[in-house]
Parts: structure tokens; C-alpha cells; sequence
């Protein structure tokens, strides 16, 4: 059934992007795993069907800028973008029932 | 986020399942009728038949510059070259009509139409590319371009027809595609957090920055359009892409399944309104 | 009325555009492109109102505002990009009308020189940057004519 | 393929000539992708005879629209005859088109 399959696609969407990261002391093994965290996030919305413009752009300029060394601006931009995939995958778990509300009848 | 926080939405996410299920199931036909009062009621001094106009049948200002525009369109030059490319025979000797027939003008009213055999929505443009590689030739990019002067040409032979989109009724999975395009037509999506819907039905004539909203009614009449933005022609998918993006939600592949399936939805709800492509738009 | 430099870019142009056409014409361009004012590059290059007329008619020529000239142009643009204008006037003798968008960085946009029959009745449909006056410009019998209309550009949301 | 367009038709005692041209009007101030700019290439000139002899001559800026449109209103051209439509741009490349007066 096309609703069990998409539940099951959040579901792993939510587990996905929960999944944390050990705190390592080194300021670009955290960026990398922000950065890697983030695009878990992004995929599990591609998934979902609700990507963000906005979020592949983020890692995007992130691991430009892990490339130039600017490792708090990239940790940033992955937190950001992380929190975006995870919102988009929420937004998707929401919009399974809420777009029938807007049906007029 | 903890995991507890995530399994009850999954659990919320069921039980609102389980409710639905026992809830009374709407009909294309039923939906259609609602749409379509949605927006006569809305807009109670504009006859349904002037929906096929876009945005102009409900900005008076607007509609003159757009009639100016429409004496003498830019895409006329779009439709030529897309007729040159219609007529022009493949590699192999065979032309368009061999897959689309001798009446031109019936061609742009059978679709979208539900593809029994390939179990799909079949698009016009689509049906295009499919001609194409039957005989051979490589399939055009699906946005702008070649398709949408064929597409443009095909339309303009087709104006005057009714909108008569069928969803057959021994068919499951043709009634799931118009339910995936409905629920895709009503669900809020990108970090703006809009809906279709949102923007073209509950705020139709309202406006955003400078522009009208235009009502959904009649959306799918029209296309191709040359729009003044872009400066050139191009398809239903191009656009649905930019109102996608407009709100920041990725857009999906023109001709991919979604947005087939949207076109499947926005069509049925069309029906009845008469066939007016190509268009030009600001 | 053309600097030496345009009169010879007209020259060329009257013969390629001679070549496109064939043979029928060419004497005909070429007296035309001189005595009604061709492309002139200074004319549209320049960057005001003030410039264009030194560039374009003679520097003592002022316009007298008409109310003889119908300029069709909307309140708001729907889109700066294709904006329809249309110029009509019943005044005898006119020989030329011009397009003018005061605020574009260059204002001038078109001219149109009338031959044997045309009537004062144009349109085309034209760029704006912003908001601006669109001016139409007549020259009738040696005499500058003018119309002026404030057309409101606006920056789109969606679009349509 | 197509690079002019035109209609003539009589009305009354003249006749309205329309025409719609194919041409990117580059206006010179545009910047490509990677930030170079993109050069001016523009229509300068739109030329409407009838039997050699030039009924109008149009002058273009950048700033007339992407596939300029024209319309002109002539009298003497009676139903049937053929008119002459070209346009030169500031690259030298040129076009014309035949329309018969309806």
C-alpha cells in the first residue's frame, strides 16, 4: 500500500537523521561530521519528497569552506542544513494528513 | 530529538491512517465540482468559462497590456518552428503523425490520459519524446526548446476543444496517480511552508509582492506559454518547477512522476473549460 | 544632421540591407537612411533626455508639450520587460515620432521615420528598468511635439 | 527557421502592417553566469517597402523587447500587393520577409 511505504519512508527518514555524532575535539573532524550528519538530513528528505532548496546549498558552501579551513562557518551551515533535512522530514510526516484538510467539499 | 519524540509521531501518523480509512472516499467527479464552486463562489462575477485565462480573467489592468500582447504573441514565432518540426520527416522517413494520427486538431485534447499499458499518466510531451525514440531519434529535453514549440503547435491546432481528462474506472492505479497529484496539489512543502493550494486556491486574487495570485481553475488550459520572464516558450513542468522553487521546495524532474500526476489532477479539475494554448504570461 | 560617422555606417548598412532585399531599393535606403536620420549610435548611446535631443534633432529644437499626440502606455507594467506602446497623432506633416524612456540608462528607444503613405500610428513594445515617464516625441513641418506618461514598474513576486 | 513574422491586412483606406521579429535584444548591460558581460546585439534597423519604395524606417535601441513586435499603418498598398519587411542588427546580420496586404 502506497501510505505503508510512504510511513516506512519517514520513519527510516527520522531515524536517519537522529542518528548523532561523537564529539571529536578536532574543529574539522566536526565540521566533516556536521557535514556528513547534514547530508543524511538532506537525503532523508529527498526521500521523503520535501527537500528544501535552501539545504543542499548549505553543505555546499559548508565543504567549500572546510576546503578553505573556515571550519566554524562550515559546522554552522551543516547544523543548519541537519535542521533543515530533519524539518523537511517532520514537514513530510505532517503533510500525510494535514493536506487533506485543504480539500474543499 | 529523541527517538520517543519520533516514534509518536509515527504512531500519530498511523492511528490518523486508520481513521482515514473509515472515512467516506471522494470522487474525481466530486472533487471536480467542489473546485470548480471553490472558485466560481470566490470570484462570483467572472463566468467559470474565463478561468482558461489565467490571472487575467480576474486583473482587469493586467488583461489589457496582455491583450495587446495576445494581438500579435510572441509565441507565434514558436508556433512555425514548432509546425517545421512536426512536419519534418525522422531519420527513418516516418513523421510525428505517425504516432499521433492525420487530425491534428485532436491531438493536445486526449492528453494527460492514463497509459493502461506502460500503467502511467501520459503527457503530451511525453507521448512527444516517446515518438521520438520509437523511431529512433533522440528524446528532447522537456522545459523548453524544441518540445515546447511542438507542444505550442500542437495546441494552437487544438484550441476550441474541450478539457475532457478521463480517469478510467476499472483502473486502481490510475485513481492512485490522481490521488498522489491531488495530495502533492494540497500538501505544504519547501522551507516556506506553502502549499499549491495555499497560493492558488485559498489566496487566489490575493496578491504577493506585485503579483496576483492566479487561480488554479483553468491553470492547464494555456500552456505552453512564452512568458515575458523568461523571455521565451515553455511547458506546464517548467513552470510547476518555478512555483516549487518560488517557495523553496526542491522541484522534482519535468515528466518525472509527480508532476505528471499533478498535471493528471490539475487537468481533471479542468474539465469542460475549453483547450487555449498557447499563452503568453508576464 | 548626422555626424560624417553615422552617414558612412549608413552607407554600409543601406548596402548590406541592399543585398538582403536584392536589387530593388537600394537607391531608395540609401536616400532614405540619409534624409530621414538613420540609426544613429550617439542618439541612442546617450545617457539623458537633454543628450539624446542634441544628438538627435538640432540643440535649439524644444518640444511643445501636444495634446494632438496619443501616447498609449499602461499605469503599471505587468512586466518591465514587455511593456506595449503606442503612438498616434492626427497632426499634418509629421516625418518622425520617437520613443523615449526618461529613467533608462539610455533613454532612447526607438524612432520611426515616416515614408511615402505611412500614417502617425505605431506601437512596438519596449524594456523599463523602473518606474519612469515615457515620452513620445513628433516632429512635424520642422516642429518638435510631445506626449508624456508615468508608467510604474514594479518588482514581480511569483508572476502570473 | 522563422526570423520574421508579419501580417498586413487593409482596413478603411490603409493598411495596418504588424510584423514580430526573432532577436534576443542583448542590451549590453546583462552579465552572463560567471559574471562577463554579455555584449550588446540588437536590431538598428527596420526597413517596410512596397514596389522599392520605403513607406517606413524604423530605428531600434537595446531597449525595445526580446523579439521586437512592430506595427505601422500605410496607405497606397491595395489588397494583394506584396510588401517588404527587413530588419539589419548591429552585428550586420540581417533578415526579410514577404507579406501579401489581406
Amino acid at each position: 500500500m502506497k501510505m505503508m511505504k510512504k510511513i516506512t519512508l519517514i520513519a527510516i527518514g527520522l531515524l536517519i537523521s537522529v542518528s548523532s555524532s561523537i564529539a571529536i575535539a578536532d574543529a574539522k573532524s566536526d565540521a566533516v561530521s556536521a557535514c556528513g550528519a547534514a547530508e543524511n538530513a538532506r537525503k532523508a528528505a529527498a526521500q521523503a519528497k520535501m527537500e528544501w532548496t535552501t539545504t543542499g546549498k548549505l553543505i555546499k558552501a559548508a565543504n567549500k569552506a572546510i576546503e578553505k579551513g573556515q571550519f566554524d562557518k562550515a559546522l554552522s551551515a551543516c547544523n543548519k542544513a541537519k535542521f533543515e533535512g530533519e524539518t523537511s522530514v517532520k514537514q513530510a510526516g505532517i503533510e500525510l494528513l494535514a493536506w487533506n484538510s485543504r480539500v474543499p467539499n | 530529538m529523541g527517538y520517543i519524540k519520533m516514534i509518536r509521531i509515527t504512531a500519530l501518523t498511523i492511528l490518523g491512517l486508520i481513521l482515514f480509512a473509515g472515512a467516506a472516499v471522494a470522487t474525481p467527479e466530486g472533487d471536480r465540482k467542489a473546485f470548480s464552486d471553490f472558485y466560481t463562489n470566490r470570484f462570483s462575477d467572472i463566468p467559470a468559462s474565463d478561468f482558461v485565462n489565467g490571472v487575467y480573467a480576474i486583473d482587469a489592468a493586467s488583461r489589457v497590456q496582455w491583450e495587446q500582447i495576445e494581438d500579435f504573441p510572441p509565441y507565434e514565432l514558436d508556433i512555425d518552428d514548432g509546425e517545421v518540426l512536426y512536419q519534418a520527416p525522422f531519420a527513418n522517413g516516418k513523421t510525428y503523425a505517425s504516432c499521433f494520427g492525420d487530425d491534428l486538431s485532436v491531438i493536445r485534447g486526449k492528453y494527460p490520459n492514463w497509459d493502461a499499458d506502460k500503467a502511467i499518466v501520459m503527457t503530451l510531451e511525453l507521448a512527444i519524446n516517446n515518438c521520438r525514440e520509437a523511431n529512433n531519434e533522440k528524446p528532447l529535453k522537456y522545459k523548453k526548446g524544441a518540445i515546447a514549440q511542438l507542444s505550442s503547435y500542437i495546441a494552437m491546432q487544438g484550441r476550441g476543444n474541450s478539457i475532457n481528462v478521463v480517469i478510467p474506472a476499472d483502473s486502481s492505479a490510475a485513481m492512485e496517480a490522481y490521488e498522489n497529484g491531488k495530495e502533492f496539489f494540497y500538501s505544504k512543502r519547501g522551507q516556506l511552508n506553502f502549499s499549491c493550494s495555499d497560493c492558488h486556491m485559498s489566496n487566489s486574487g490575493n496578491k504577493v509582492r506585485a503579483d496576483l495570485l492566479s487561480p488554479a481553475l483553468g491553470h492547464t488550459s494555456h500552456f505552453p506559454v512564452y512568458r515575458s520572464k523568461w523571455g521565451g516558450l515553455g511547458t506546464l513542468h517548467r513552470r510547476f518547477g518555478g512555483c516549487n522553487k518560488n517557495v523553496r521546495a526542491k522541484p522534482f524532474s519535468a515528466q518525472g512522476e509527480e508532476y505528471r500526476n499533478l498535471e493528471y489532477f490539475l487537468s481533471y479539475m479542468n474539465n469542460g473549460l475549453e483547450l487555449n494554448g498557447p499563452g503568453a504570461r508576464k | 544632421m548626422e555626424t560624417i560617422n553615422t552617414t558612412r555606417r549608413t552607407l554600409l548598412k543601406g548596402t548590406a540591407l541592399a543585398s538582403v532585399l536584392g536589387i530593388t531599393g537600394i537607391v531608395d535606403l540609401l536616400t532614405m537612411s540619409q534624409a530621414n536620420a538613420a540609426w544613429s549610435e550617439v542618439a541612442f548611446e546617450s545617457g539623458s533626455v537633454g543628450d539624446v535631443m542634441k544628438a538627435l534633432f538640432n540643440e535649439d529644437l524644444t518640444p511643445t508639450e501636444s495634446a494632438d499626440i496619443t501616447l498609449k502606455a499602461p499605469d503599471i507594467a505587468e512586466n518591465g520587460a514587455v511593456v506595449p506602446i503606442g503612438v498616434k497623432s492626427t497632426m499634418p506633416g509629421i516625418n518622425r515620432i520617437v520613443i523615449l524612456v526618461e529613467q533608462n540608462p539610455s533613454p532612447l528607444t526607438a524612432t520611426f521615420n515616416l515614408g511615402k503613405g505611412a500614417r502617425a500610428d505605431v506601437s512596438t513594445r519596449i524594456k523599463m528598468g523602473k518606474t519612469s515617464d515615457v515620452i513620445a516625441l513628433v516632429e512635424a513641418d520642422g516642429k518638435l511635439y510631445a506626449a508624456r506618461k508615468n508608467v510604474k514598474v514594479t518588482i514581480g513576486g511569483c508572476g502570473g | 527557421m522563422a526570423g520574421i513574422k508579419a501580417k498586413a491586412k487593409l482596413k478603411g483606406d490603409a493598411v495596418k502592417v504588424k510584423a514580430l521579429m526573432k532577436h534576443p535584444m542583448e542590451s549590453g548591460l546583462r552579465k552572463d553566469k560567471k559574471g562577463n558581460p554579455i555584449p550588446a546585439h540588437h536590431i538598428t534597423e527596420i526597413t517596410l517597402l512596397a514596389g522599392g519604395e520605403t513607406l517606413m524606417t524604423a530605428n531600434f535601441g537595446p531597449a525595445v523587447s526580446k523579439n521586437p513586435y512592430i506595427s505601422m499603418i500605410v496607405a497606397g498598398p491595395a489588397k494583394g500587393d506584396e510588401l517588404t519587411i527587413a530588419w539589419i542588427d548591429n552585428k550586420g546580420e540581417s533578415a526579410s520577409t514577404e507579406v501579401v496586404v489581406k
